[in-house]
């Protein structure tokens, strides 16, 4: 056997578990997609102004789909060696952001507050800090915070729609205070940049909001001195 | 010349490859034609989206609708029913880029049309009758050269009208029972066009007396599920329009059945998975949509909200009669 | 269940077998493409002019890989349809070119001769028509053909290389046959013009190299008149 | 509804609007008329290069030339005329863009028959001589309904073929005197069929005599010179084509005289100014076509270089009479 | 001098005069332009409730500006052959349209009513129709049309501002009636098609404003329908 | 040693020097841009009117930051030789024009009026005028004015959510007299032009929070005739 | 008169200056590329082969067109004030990048030397140092030498069919000399960089050329040796 | 303070420490690029037959240059985690990969043999397998070998032009082997799939070296037997 020949032979090896492993990855993350659609689809439901079912309930009702998720994240950090989270990372990258970005919502729904990373990591069933392993990294954290303002902005007015003139200023305090958060960061020329350029647009569609309130006397100046 | 090769015409080779030219230049006359089909569909069912639109503010809803009930009939007998029989005996997916833009714009009208006679989705099973066609051979022969098919459509009561597009007739008729549902996935072009034959007979039974079955063909445009929802998606574009055109029209009641129609829609395409690309990015234009009608809603709400109370009754007794 | 939630059911039923039905085509055509690499590999013995086994022996040994071929291809016409066959058609669209392109290779090694769609068809186990089933489609044998070409302009070269001086002037011939057949079609343009229009390019080459023998007097002028 | 604007339907703004309904669906019509005509004469101009190619290595050179130039002639007769009808009495530049693609392939392949007969380039006039066709009115009255109107191109003898498409006459036939130039920017569609016109009559006095010139009517296809130029530059990648099919078919003469055409075109296109955007692009493709043709040409010599003395005399005579 | 120098010695004159025209048409244009927004400029004075001078004024500062466009369109129409209009099109189309625009601005200020094609040939000095010579073209006139529409309901907004609640119905009743108009047309998926999918917002804001106005009791009920 | 290597001997230090001060100045621009974020956070109070510090508080806090803004500057101006001003010019165009509209804010916060080129120029540590060295480009003055509109429609709306009805009537005054300062200017088709062109949308902004005030009695017509 | 519009008011004659002075350039850059065409069509010659003149008295030709291309860059010189010219840079750079390689190309068929930037200089008329006055920028030079190297590859081509075997060795060695020449160059990720990646195209058809004398023994061992 | 704020506040050194490794990382990337350009450029020597130094001492000289490469990997390694390689990796995949290639190319020249991963990794001061630390990842290596074919296709042309007809029958059995090694892996739809498919130039290329030195009677038949 030439030496050539005798360098190759135990490459193939090496492609087909790399090939094989990211076929796993794919299945796992293909349920985690189902799993984040069934949440998202059922906390949809916030927008329909006439359906009787409170926020409370909703949430509930997401939550319970989250063990499914805590499953598939444990399969996923089983597979992954600590060191190689990075090579196969853009495989769960975009559905864990949108996980978070539910966790998120369904935290504020509950509490009209940030969750914090600890939080969302205890939700998905993984660790917080990259040196414990699996891990949610902070690039999408924020990104699925960025991602409930948008949904909030959207929210502020179907709350109006249904009668709830209080919300939208809830809602338009908790943004500004997430825009100030971000504005303190000084992000790279990136995804996440670009998708905080358009937070400015959710700000500025909730103040929209609670100046028409303001104007037609439908919130009282001590609601919003709160 | 050094080394010409001298190439015998009558070499096996050149024989196959005159057979191979007769083979491609048939199907790439018959994608043309199928094309320029399409764009006849395309043009018409555009403009019957547009005649649709002036409902909103008219008094003349009805006969606008029975007008577009009327172009549609025609526009199937005149484009589809030449398109179906372009497609017999074919693979429907070897021509489907030929003739996707004209189908997809034309489930976008049937859905725009049904949504305003019924307020609802028109089915893909009414869509797929509508668009499959009975056909006699003169002779009572089979014969598929399709000069000497006769549509007999023109026949006066002997073949009902519905058999050559029946999706426009009350919904009560296309109710199918519940057995001839198929899954489907698992339908083909053939057990459907003799499900819909089937149907055309069975829902009138005095036109099945005076047929002989036998003698009876069935063409279709086959209308993949995939095409459909493209289609669904498009009709979201123009349920958007009619909602603020009814606010223009000082129609506060319409953007509110809209906009629950329109979450329905998007709530359950946001559900799907393995969602293929095209139907992806009309979905963002979806949520759009949707968002400049729940705005327009909000505005309604937040307007509605300064109404001095002596003026209340006032304004809901005249807003009802919208 | 109200009707719009029905139709989406049945749509999200519809594409789910769609998704399963193609990641089990993926899966033969993954085999396909392992056959195909497999009989490519042997097939390229035919350049190296220092081995000692001849054409009939590499063809030989070729041909034993196809009865895996043949049982895929099974496997695949079972899954199609019969009026779909060129909704999934982009799967498999590529293997099988390669494979015609092989099949066309051994036939024209053995005979000389340029393979039939049905000579093609019964060595893959397919059929030839459309209407009978799962079948080759013309572009798909048209291509393998001219993949033929290039492979033959190669072979020419190297058949001189290892002293063999008849065959680049039946090779010629050959592929001079093959150009005035397909100057006779109306291509669109699609991959199979573009491909088309690299075929005078191998033409060419041959030409080159009979020419180069010509003028060393190292073909009878008899040879090229045959 | 709280202020429904109750539109008066015989308003004069909704009179108005109803004339221009007509008026964008006349224009929109005619659009995709012509449109269906570009695209059929697309398809025939790309069947008529293939066949063209065939030239290349085949003792029947002869024989596909007068076949194309009838395919040519059926061509104009069938889709340019019925094109130039729709054209008739319209800005041409109004529906160019509906009509440029069959354009240009239409005049890729004259230019390319052209060479192929003459060894030189079409030119615009003779091009734009094919496409401009004399019609007699069957009464003898003006009457522009294209129904009336008919082709005397089936009369023999009465008017000359030449009038319906005159450019695959022999060169001689077609050069204009000079008196007739014009030129090419001062020109306009009215001239040049006035133009066209006198061309047939006094080319052929015998077919004027028979004629009534005040009942000749002349409708044409214009051809703008950018439209041209652009069928020019893409005629030269066929030429690349052939030089290369040449070699195949060896024959060592071919590329040279190729070569040496290409190159004149190509210096001819980088002198020019004010080149417009579409045709720079093409001029890329151009150097490229060009180069692999000098690399041709550079292959022949090298290899030529290497005949030994004694065969020199042998290759040469039979390389003559490729 | 080779044919092939000579076609392209012709087409080089060709490119050139088409150059020079162009230029010539571009200054023309640029002067055009000059004038659009000196007349827009004096137009603005209508949304200035507090200026005093009234809109007969404002119209009548406006039109005396236009005799300087008639004398360009004058220039423009000589350059033009007669079937070439649709090939230098695109130079003028924008300020075309800006001009009808602001023609049909002047005539509604005045009479309340839609300017016709004929009066906005006449106001710009240029033929209705396209036998006639340089023309007005159809899309521009619709277009500048549609233009009109969003001027208004912005105006309909600054009069209530400015005091003034009649006009913001009659405007209301104009709109409702081009938008019944634009609805008679089947467009092409165009740049008017687009600008029409905007007349919708600007019909739904007047009838906002009539609305505030109505349920304000600051208009009575005979005057809307009148 | 051959006369093409002489030829490219020196090149080398040429393009290294350019580098580095490429570098150098991305690292200036990099705090200018630090500087910029701060200062912008800073005024974003003014839209909270839930927060007790006043305008001239929070313009006060936002000059104190500019200090570092000139000395950043001033070293920018000595690194960069005066006629190649325009050859780096891009690195610094942005932040320069949002620095430009910061000093805008500013002075349009604490007086009411327009910042002049002076102003900013003083403030910002740079001379007005090309010739005089290191200086602001009309441009990027324009520019970041034209950012200043619409801050301040924003404003309008914030400062009737707190309460401040005059302050609209004052801001839509301003931003009218811009956009007829800006209608005066012929700009060519470039970046400017097209902010220009969303300048009308600050504008209607305006206009709309004053009818909204308007039709409901918020404010009185002297106020307006002011 | 309000300060906003004083402000505004002079602006109009700076941007009318700068408006003016681009079409000014503009006007003599056409004049330039003008120019280039017809000493590029004149330079084209020496391809053809079959045509009598010697490159020496193509050049010769060629250069007396270059007085008009002085004149042209002083009439340049004159309008750009010493502190914009890279203001104004890219009207004219890509002209002048075209002219240097003209002259290099000039130079080359003269002396088969790689031309100066002090030459180049002095052929169009210009500075070679910044400081000076207007100037040859380093990488316009640059520029204008890579595009000589794939006209000479095409050279040594076409030399060869015109029976000139000894042409394509001086080529190569001179396009290796270039090649080995930036290759010293840092370049960074810009225009220059990409055009150099195409170089080595040239220097493979060059080598490729000489491979193909060498073998056929047309060029002896000692005319490489030189 | 506010949760949000709470929760954002140690964000930013996170981000910061992430903005300066990466702007180390890409200094030591650069001096990498620094050392693979002169390596190459000393090793380009080998294509000039004229030069008299022989391939040994081309090696040694682009030898001496590794220490360097290694020092610059070394402080790589220190500063990226393990667990973080593929994090950071496509800053130097790139270099890495041309490093690759020239330590294929030195080993080549020298023993005619593929370089194995070990000898790389020795050669370039890093790891083996990844568990041991900063390493060479395979596909970077694959790449880096099939980068070498390109060049060694040239150096067959270049060798007979200096007059070894040898030399290029080794070549071409090399490559024959690399193509067969590479044949037998089953690689995805990557770069290194597509790299691959150009390796089949680089075979025929040699092949046609072969072809031309044989035609000509210039090696042997025992030496091809070799
Ligand atoms: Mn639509
Ligand atoms: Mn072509």
């Amino acid at each position: 056997m030439s030496s050539t020949a005798e360098i190759f032979n135990n490459f193939q090896d090496y492609l087909n578990a790399d090939y094989d492993l990211r076929e796993e990855i794919r299945a796992v993350v293909r349920d985690l997609e189902q799993s984040a659609r069934e949440i998202q689809t059922t906390l949809q439901a916030i927008h329909q102004p006439s359906k009787s079912t409170g926020y409370e309930e909703i949430c509930q009702s997401a939550l319970s789909m989250f063990s499914k998720v805590k499953e598939n994240y444990a399969v996923l950090a089983t597979k992954i060696p600590s060191n190689q989270y990075y090579r196969y990372n853009d495989h769960w990258k975009f559905v864990t952001q949108r996980l978070i970005y539910l966790c998120a919502l369904i935290v504020y729904l509950r509490d009209e507050s940030l969750v914090s990373r600890e939080t969302v990591a205890s939700m998905l069933g993984v660790k917080t800090n990259r040196e414990d392993g699996f891990h949610i990294d902070l690039d999408d954290y924020l990104m699925g915070v960025l991602n409930l303002t948008s949904e909030l902005s959207r929210l502020a007015m179907n709350a109006v729609t249904a009668g709830d003139y209080s919300r939208p200023l809830r809602i338009s305090h908790f943004i500004g205070e997430l825009d100030a958060g971000f504005r303190l960061l000084n992000l790279k020329n990136d995804a996440l940049r670009k998708r905080f350029d358009g937070l400015k647009y959710d700000v500025k569609r909730c103040e929209e909001v609670v100046y028409d309130l303001t104007i037609r006397g439908l919130v009282g100046r001590e609601e919003k001195a709160e | 010349k050094t080394s010409m090769v001298n190439v015998d015409v009558n070499s096996a080779v050149i024989e196959a490859f005159q057979g191979f030219q007769v083979e491609l230049d048939t199907r790439n006359d018959t994608y043309e034609r199928i094309v320029k089909l399409s764009r006849d569909i395309t043009i018409e069912s555009k403009r019957l989206i547009f005649l649709l639109h002036r409902v909103t503010g008219s008094d003349d809803r009805d006969s606008i609708l029975t007008d577009a009930a009327a172009r549609m009939l025609e526009l199937r007998t005149s484009k589809f029913l030449p398109l179906a029989k372009e497609l017999k005996g074919q693979d429907p997916y070897q021509f489907l880029r030929a003739f996707s833009p004209g189908l997809q714009e034309y489930i976008e009208s049937v859905t725009f049309y049904h949504y305003l006679a019924d307020n609802q989705l028109a089915s893909l099973d009414s869509i797929q009758t509508g668009l499959t066609f009975t056909l006699q051979d003169s002779n009572g022969n089979q014969n598929d050269l399709p000069k000497n098919l006769q549509v007999k459509n023109s026949a006066p009561r002997k073949l009902p009208d519905e058999c050559i597009g029946n999706s426009d007739v009350p919904p009560s008729l296309k109710t199918l029972s519940d057995e001839n549902k198929q899954d489907i996935q698992n339908r083909d072009v053939a057990s459907e066009e003799c499900l819909q034959g089937q149907n055309c007979t069975t829902d009138k039974a005095v036109a099945a007396e005076t047929f002989d079955c036998e003698s009876l063909q069935t063409v279709s445009v086959p209308v993949p599920p995939t095409e459909y929802m493209l289609g669904v998606a498009d009709f979201t574009g123009e349920l958007m329009k009619m909602a603020i055109n009814s606010v223009g029209s000082g129609d506060l009641r319409t953007p509110r059945i809209v906009a629950e129609m329109m979450r329905t829609i998007h709530d359950a395409f946001a559900s799907i998975g393995n969602i293929p690309r095209e139907l992806r990015h009309k979905l963002r234009v979806l949520r759009q949509s949707l968002q400049k009608v729940e705005t327009a809603c909000y505005t309604m709400k937040v307007r509605g909200s300064e109404i001095p109370s002596h003026m209340l009754a006032d304004v809901f007794s005249t807003a009802g009669t919208g």
